[in-house]
């Protein structure tokens, strides 16, 4: 996987589907964790917002998803909008209607329902009929084969992987339009996250779909998205086409662990290490 | 309170160097695993020896997590066993592993929420406190001198682990990658023989891969800590590992050195997919 | 005086585990201390005395007790009543003991009040234990409710056996007169409101002290990690048992220590039915509405949940008005369970939480954060 | 109320409860113990010209609430509380001690400790008129007059509430088993007693005795009443103390209670002499407590019966202290002279309802007498003449042990009764 | 020894010389038993629905028997004063949504559970506050009486309340088995920030759930108060119910049922033919005992959802 990296989706149409204008976040009242954060998604296309742990990814995509109030955490400053509309008072249920739903970091399956049930609550605002439903989770077993055979039971006893498949498949049982992937690749195997990505882009090729998606790995993240955003405790320090991002010697540095143009290995990491240059 | 020393800085002199790889000190034999239709490991066979960084990968669901739990005893195998430095280790209980010297970090992550990192790290070293409940009532010499002593020691890790700065802060409020790191500093805390971690680089951006590869190594390097890791980012496995188990649906599909690994066309076609 | 612990720096990790590291809390500790023994029993009439502070300071143990239990070990326990009822029937017959006649001696002799009061803990701490077997396999709510079994068991057993209440035909206990020194009566009628709310007010601050002790210490992590996780904590080597039965064992000599309090210095006599669900109930508001996991909060909830249905009852007739008496009683059940409400909505920790939160915001001062 | 405490006059507290599980029993006792002084103050200006100053708190028939409640009132008005009566056997145990500490009277007018009808050992206690186990044998009497003084190798269960009050009898009665070889079985209910089933099962279908006795109360009396009737046990065989015997537990139970009896101390009824004036200067006045359904109730009855002993009580300490607001030292004294003789209570206009009593130094409980009712399915009809209690030579005893272990226990030393 | 003979043999004798009575108490335990599987109902569904421990539900019972009845003295007939109850207890649940559950999503179990205390203690006053503390007749004419049957005896009134009962526990496993929002439900139990992340309505489900159990408290209050007439002690009823809700599981409708029947009949049995050798009066702590006895081996109760451990 050394191969150098090179943007597969073409540069998307400039009207957002998503802006995030300037948003603060507060937790608890006292902790202030987003101290300004503005980005848009283009319709259609796939945005990647990299960072530290810590550095607000997560945040930003539940500020986005209204999740924040289930926190404890508010956006006190800052609007974000949703096809040019407004939608900060939205419930996340509206949202969701709307066709904007969020992969939670951590998976978050539901323990006691079967894989199956679990997919099944995703459809849950869907009203086009159970032969439509039946379609799409028959799709998602397809992508995931692995999900089929464990289909009936109870997620709670899946593997760290089968939930992550569970919780990508169940948000893409609402058929949205706009999807806030958290972290899809974590604890996923090597081919799995190709394929999850495979799948991201086929989404956004044939459905349309628009994706913003929070991610380490960012060698892959790159290699997929038409756009990225840099994230650093709260800030966007850094942002830019997918493509010119991955040249950036900072980011092969510190996001890429590239030395100059190959990999170096973990084995000889220095144990001093050059500051960043935006600190 | 006789602590190992422990580079009390990160940025100490290159470390003391890799020990000589030792005799085995876990053997598992013929491991079979069921949960009512699932088969999660089917007749595992494999040997840990003493210092080495053993890796086990293999797809989601291949049943890695659940060798672990088989190791430290969370999941009773209906069939097989296990030997620790020799002698089989009968049915027993996941505390009583633990004082065998078997610490573990968890794929989900496990800490106490409710605790501050520094209490999280101090819970690692409870095994290791004998003071009396009246003596801790009182807080009066002997439990205080205990506290005290353990809490130089795990000030240590945490010097190590780079995580002064959060030290107080209540683990829930950390950040993901943050959270693994005390998490393994919980399991260092207990100066285990063998250490178990699952997953540990997983949710983390290079930078902190990198981290984390470092204090895997000089943790490996300076106790000798025999180490079985599961991890998914090739990268790192063949970078840290000395050995390498590959799972698959609870199979075992090979067993060697990375190269060796690597270039098995199973381990491909299963596991490593088109790269 | 600005709240900073800038420029308070740690020399040893002593100082740095003391229970107040910031110093101005240390001296705030300090001067409630003093206010609490010195200028209270002055300034405090024999109403507040009797009836506010004794009450409030014995809950104050219960609660410390449950949250111990609940708070920091995570097992959500409903039987505290019947712990108390132990801890007070044990006290009553641990008081009217005739050592003198157990051991022939000529003239009646009599256990002193200090060991009545910890041999009535250590038998209800004993109790305990037997009621916290089934926290081994039983979690959350089941749990509670099968701690339900020991809250009605233990009221019917002293209900029926008579020889709990020396086989007095109505089934009630009362305090028999004692002296805490020769002189100073500390139980019964003759009892000076002063001299038990002095004697209540050391044995409250030892117990906090030793709760707070015991939660910087190994056992105490070895709590809040099965509370936390149970299984995680299983696994890095704490035994389930021992731990469990353990703040089991404390807990309860906590709650029968308060029991006793409540019948020998704030009642002088009780029936078992004093120590009803209600109670049990009573004591869990506390630690959730204080803070579980929280010492101070113990406190906190203690004060608030005795202190509140007293305002709300005078309340009215201070502020002149002159409402029937159904009514306010109907008013009060609702003010307080609304206001159970708020403050959970405000902040779901407790007000000791709160209390956190506003130091947090005086440290960041005068910056919003 | 709190106006009140500034002005002059004898500060009465009313220790009642309108809430709680307990409530339809509290409240109409609340209201006939609060309309008598309301009738005394606008009728004559309160006793001997001091005005009364009366004052509730509720207790919810709690005993922490109780306890909080005595040491609330007892303070107030100019000279302090007069004279408690907490409608409930378990404060009134709570707050015993204290009264002997604060010399105020305690009067536990049908409820409390029988044993305290000992004057000398319980000097600021007052049991009058009668107590629970002088209930008890009253009640044996009759169902000695009903069997024509065969009561050898009969059956007769207790059932009672499981708690300091439902206990109280269980000595006497087993005394009288022993003495008229009838044979006792105890019912113990759980409180509050919405669960009998099981009892009844018991009793009704395995046991089968000729006689029932209660000691029941709150939702415990319907309850009982209800099963009692699903196994067919004989209502006019069934027989309760007075706190099982009023209205409220009638309608609750509906239809199956006709023939149901209780024991009461207190008549209902509002022909009494002293509803005339009630009517004027109280219920026309618009103002009555209550509504007007629950006067004449039993239990509202008992209230004013109750109002009467603690005014009585301060009559009789004015007619020696001087007519001023007196303290609760100085209405003991009274309360423990009242003689409440037939041309007295003519006088007061409670002849009928209840029976002459005077106490003594000695005896507090003043020799008052009982009387069955029978419930008709709409109100209680008289069952039988008023029955005295065997007092001599059996209870008065049993008092006197009783309170003697007790004064040895408290290490009091009883006063001695022939010097006063 | 003889107290072993009373708790081993004397029983058993009892039970042999009289077998008749023994199956009617039976009987009766397992009707009496019907009678708190109606309240155990009602926690059950909210449990189910959203991982809440209802505390309040008796003083939801108490508060629907109060309107229930009062609008009955207020002489509007049993068909005008149910629905209108019915209403009372819809706006009830969507006030508590509103006011409680909201602003409490995502938060521990136990601190939910505390709110619903805080519900019950201000359910108990406002009920009191609008119909006072007197009590309430209740009276929907259901026959009090015995009926013989051969030489066992039942009481009229435990069956109507166990056909009611029965009926209601059908309609409700129905609800939750053939509806879409029965699976939501348990996802709300499960987890309730991924509920809101699919886009569940965590708003119309609560309320939903919540107007269910009102009803659900409805009936209870009104068979319980046609049983002792309508008064504060109905809210004590819970208590009955717990350890009902314990055995059969949280989780389960069925097990409410089949708690109910199993804690009716044991507790009653226990009383009549064991507690004379214990004391008497054993029936409050028997009921947990028992509960607790099963629990032992299936911590989850009877039906309860498996508790999932997993590291
Ligand atoms: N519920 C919370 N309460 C308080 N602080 C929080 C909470 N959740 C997150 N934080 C803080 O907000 C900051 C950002 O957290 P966030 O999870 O958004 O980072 P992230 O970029 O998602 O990190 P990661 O890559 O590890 O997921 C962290 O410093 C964390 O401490
Ligand atoms: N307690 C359990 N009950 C039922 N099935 C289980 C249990 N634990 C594991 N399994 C099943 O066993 C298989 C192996 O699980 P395991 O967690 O070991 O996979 P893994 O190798 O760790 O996968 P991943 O890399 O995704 O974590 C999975 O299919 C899982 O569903
Ligand atoms: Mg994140
Ligand atoms: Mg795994």
């Amino acid at each position: 996987m050394t191969q150098a990296v090179l943007p597969l989706a073409q540069p998307a149409p400039a009207e957002p589907i998503l802006r995030v204008n300037n948003i603060e976040v507060i937790y608890d009242h006292v902790i202030l964790v987003l101290k300004g954060v503005s980005l848009a998604v283009p319709e259609g296309g796939i945005v990647a917002l990299l960072g530290a742990n810590g550095a607000g990814k997560t945040t930003t995509l539940k500020a986005i998803s209204n999740l924040l109030r289930a926190e404890r955490g508010e956006v006190t400053k800052g609007s974000v909008e949703y096809q040019g509309r407004q939608v900060d008072a939205l419930t996340p249920n509206d949202l969701v209607k709307m066709g904007v739903v969020q992969v939670m970091e951590g998976r978050h399956c539901f323990g006691h329902l079967t894989v199956e049930e679990n997919l099944l609550t995703g459809a849950y605002t869907r009203r086009d009929g159970s032969a439509e439903i039946k379609k799409d989770l028959e799709m998602v077993y397809d992508y995931f084969p692995r999900l089929r055979e464990r289909r009936s039971s109870q997620a709670g006893y899946t593997s760290g992987g089968e939930q992550q498949m569970v919780a990508i498949g169940r948000a893409m049982m609402s058929r949205p339009k706009l999807i806030l992937l958290d972290e899809p690749s974590m604890g996923l195997a090597p081919q799995l996250v190709d394929e999850i990505f495979e799948i991201v882009h086929t989404l956004n090729q044939k459905e349309g779909v628009s994706f913003l998606l929070a991610e380490q790995n960012t060698m892959v993240a790159l290699r997929y998205a038409t756009f990225g955003y840099i994230l650093e405790n709260g800030r966007v320090v850094m942002e830019g086409e997918a493509g010119k991002l991955a040249e950036n010697d900072d980011v092969k540095e510190f996001y890429l662990g590239m030395a100059g143009e190959d990999r170096k290995s973990f084995r000889d990491v220095k144990h001093y290490r050059r500051r960043k240059r935006w600190l | 309170m006789s602590a190992p020393p422990l580079s009390s800085t990160a940025s100490a002199a290159a470390p003391s160097g890799k020990r000589p790889i030792g005799d085995v000190i876990l053997s598992v034999q013929n491991i079979s695993l069921r949960f009512g239709g699932v088969r999660a490991l089917t007749n595992i066979s494999f040997d840990v020896r003493q210092h080495e960084v053993l890796a086990i990968i293999g797809p989601n669901g291949a049943g890695k997590s659940s060798m672990l739990n088989v190791i430290n005893g969370f999941y009773h195998p209906q069939e097989g066993k296990v030997f620790h430095k020799g002698k089989e280790r009968l049915k027993m209980k996941p505390h009583d592993a633990a004082r065998a010297g078997i610490a573990r970090t968890f794929q989900n992550i496990a800490l106490f929420k409710g605790m501050s990192a520094l209490d999280n790290i101090m819970t690692g070293r409870n095994t290791m406190m004998k003071s009396s409940l009246l003596d801790q009532m009182l807080y009066w010499g002997r439990a205080q001198k205990e506290e005290i002593a353990h809490r130089e020691f795990c000030e240590r890790i945490i010097d190590f682990l780079e995580i002064e700065a959060i030290r107080k802060t209540p683990v829930g409020r950390l950040p993901y990658g943050l959270q693994k790191r005390v998490e393994l500093g919980r399991a260092l805390a207990a100066q285990p023989e063998i250490l178990l971690l699952d997953e540990p680089m997983a949710g983390m951006n290079v930078e902190e891969k990198e981290d984390m590869c470092r204090f895997i190594l000089d943790v490996n390097d300076e106790f000798g800590t025999t180490m079985v890791l599961i991890e998914h980012d090739m990268g790192v496995v063949m970078d840290i590992s000395d050995r390498v188990v590959v799972l698959d649906y609870g199979r075992k599909l090979a067993d060697g050195t990375p190269h060796e690994v690597r270039s098995n066309p199973d381990v491909i076609a299963a596991y490593l997919g088109g790269h | 005086m600005f709240y900073r612990e800038a420029g308070q720096f740690k020399a040893s990790y002593a100082a740095d585990q003391q229970i107040f590291p910031i110093r101005q809390d240390r001296i705030a500790y300090y001067t409630l201390l003093a206010v609490a023994f010195a200028a209270v029993p002055m300034v405090a009439n024999e109403y507040w005395m009797a009836t506010i502070l004794i009450p409030f300071l014995v809950m104050s143990i219960a609660s410390l007790g449950l949250n111990i239990l609940t708070g920091y070990a995570g097992q959500l326990s409903l039987g505290t009543g019947g712990f108390m009822a132990t801890g007070a029937f044990a006290a009553y017959k641990l008081s009217t003991w005739d050592i003198g006649a157990t051991f022939g001696l000529a003239e009646p002799m009599h256990l002193h009040m200090v060991f009545v009061f910890l041999g009535a803990g250590v038998i209800t701490a004993a109790v305990g234990v037997l009621f916290g077997m089934p926290s081994l396999r039983i979690k959350g709510f089941y749990l509670a409710v099968a701690t339900l079994a020991a809250q009605f068991f233990l009221l019917w057993l002293f209900n029926k056996v008579p020889w709990f209440t020396n086989y007095s035909t109505s089934g009630v206990i009362s305090a028999p007169p004692r002296e805490l020194f020769p002189g100073v009566v500390i139980t019964g009628p003759m009892a000076h409101p002063v001299t038990k709310y002095l004697f209540l007010l050391s044995l409250v601050v030892l117990l906090a002290l030793g709760a707070k002790n015991i939660m910087r210490c190994h056992l105490g992590r070895a709590w809040m990690a099965i509370r936390d996780m149970d299984i995680a904590a299983e696994i890095i080597g704490i035994r389930p048992m021992r731990t469990k039965l353990a703040a089991f064992a404390l807990s309860s000599f906590y709650c029968g220590i308060a029991g006793a309090a409540w019948a020998f210095l704030y009642t002088g006599s009780v029936e078992p039915l004093a120590f009803s669900i209600e109670v049990s109930f009573k004591v869990l508001f506390m630690i959730i509405i204080g803070g579980l996991g929280s010492i101070m909060g113990s406190f906190l909830g203690a004060a608030f949940i005795t202190l509140l249905p007293v305002l709300l009852t005078n309340g009215p007739r201070l502020l002149g008005l002159n409402i029937p008496v159904d009514i306010i009683s109907h008013l009060e059940f609702m003010i307080f369970g609304a206001l159970i409400i708020f403050f959970l909505i405000v902040e779901p920790h407790g007000l000791a939480r709160l209390w956190q939160i506003a130091k947090e915001k005086l440290r960041l001062w005068p910056f919003p954060y | 109320g709190g106006e009140a405490r500034a002005e002059d006059g004898q500060y009465v507290p009313g220790m009642v409860y309108r809430t709680g599980p307990y409530a339809p029993g509290g409240i109409p006792w609340a209201d006939g113990y609060a309309d008598y002084f309301t009738l005394l103050n606008e009728r004559d200006g309160g006793i001997g010209g001091v005005k009364i100053l009366y004052d509730e708190c509720d207790s919810a028939y709690n005993n922490d609430k109780g306890v909080e409640c005595y040491e609330k009132m007892k303070g107030q008005g100019p000279t302090g509380a007069s004279a408690f009566q907490p409608l409930s056997t378990g404060i009134s145990y709570a707050i015993l001690d204290r009264v002997r500490a604060d010399k105020i009277p305690l009067i536990t007018s049908g409820l409390g400790r029988a044993d305290a009808s000992v004057g000398s050992v319980f000097p600021y206690v007052f049991t009058l008129p009668v107590t629970y186990w002088a209930g008890a044998d009253a009640i044996v009497q009759y169902i000695g007059q009903q069997e024509k003084g065969a009561l050898k190798g009969k059956k007769i269960a207790l059932v009672y509430h499981d708690s300091a009050y439902g206990k109280e009898p269980i000595k006497t009665l087993e005394a009288l088993a022993a003495k008229e070889g009838f044979e006792l079985s105890l019912f113990p209910v759980p409180h509050p007693g919405l669960e009998q089933k099981a009892t009844w099962l018991k009793i009704g279908r395995q046991l089968r005795p000729d006689y029932v006795i209660m000691w029941g109360w709150g939702v415990m009396n319907a309850t009982a009443l209800k099963e009692a009737a699903a196994v067919g046990f004989p209502m006019d065989h069934f027989i309760g103390v007075w706190w099982s015997g009023s209205e409220v537990d009638m309608n609750a139970a509906g239809a199956v209670a006709k023939g149901f009896k209780a024991a009461q101390f207190i008549l209902p009824g509002n022909s009494f002499g002293v509803y005339k004036d009630l009517k004027t200067k109280v219920f026309d006045a618009g103002k009555a407590k209550g509504e007007a359904a629950e006067h004449g109730t039993v239990i509202y009855n008992r209230g004013l019966g109750a109002a009467l002993l603690t005014a009585e009580g301060i009559k009789v300490a004015q007619d020696k202290f001087g007519k001023k607001p007196l303290t609760g030292e100085q209405i003991q004294w009274g309360v423990e002279h009242i003689n409440l003789s037939p041309e007295r209570l003519e006088q007061i206009g409670f002849s009928g309802m209840i029976n002459p009593v005077k106490l003594s130094c000695n005896d507090h409980e003043g020799g008052g007498s009982v009387i069955i009712t029978q419930w008709d399915g709409k109100e209680w009809q008289p069952a039988s003449d008023w029955i005295m209690p065997r007092r001599e030579g059996f209870l008065r005893p049993m008092y006197e042990e009783s309170a003697m272990a007790y004064a040895k226990e408290k290490g009091i030393t009883p006063r001695d009764c022939s010097k006063e | 020894m003889d107290f072993l003979y009373n708790i081993l043999v004397a029983p058993f004798a009892m039970i042999g010389a009289a077998p008749s009575f023994f199956v009617e108490v039976l009987i009766g335990g397992l009707l009496s038993g019907v009678m708190y599987s109606l309240v155990a109902l009602g926690f059950v569904l909210i449990f189910k629905a959203s991982g809440v421990f209802n505390f309040a539900q008796g003083a939801m019972v108490l508060f629907a028997a109060l309107f229930f009845a009062g609008f009955m003295d207020k002489g509007i007939p049993w068909y005008g004063a149910l629905p209108l109850t019915v209403l009372v207890m819809l706006v009830l649940a969507m006030g508590i949504e509103r006011v409680v559950l909201r602003p409490l999503v995502n938060q521990p179990h136990i601190i939910l559970f505390m709110a619903t205390i805080g519900v019950s203690y201000f359910l108990d006053g406002l009920g009191q506050t609008i119909w006072g503390s007197e009590m309430r007749v209740l009276n929907i004419g259901i026959p009090q009486n015995p009926i013989n049957m051969g030489p066992i005896q039942v009481n009229a009134f435990d069956i109507v309340a166990a056909v009611v009962a029965g009926s209601l526990v059908a309609a409700l496993a129905l609800f939750f088995q053939y509806t879409r929002i029965g699976r939501a439900l348990r996802a709300v139990a499960d987890d309730h920030q991924a509920a809101l992340s699919v886009g569940i309505p965590l708003k119309t489900i609560w309320a939903i759930v919540w107007t269910v159990a009102g009803v659900v408290g409805l009936v209870a209050g009104v068979m319980w108060g046609a049983k002792l007439g309508v008064q504060f002690s109905l809210a004590m009823v819970a208590l009955k119910a717990l350890p009902v809700l314990i055995l059969g599981g949280f989780t389960s409708i069925p097990g409410a049922i089949v708690g109910g029947l199993i804690i009716g009949a044991g507790e009653k049995v226990a009383e009549v033919f064991w507690a004379d050798a214990i004391g008497g009066g054993i029936e409050d702590w028997f009921a947990y005992m028992l509960a607790l006895a099963f629990l032992l081996f299936r911590p989850q109760g009877l039906f309860g959802d498996k508790i999932i451990e997993r590291v």
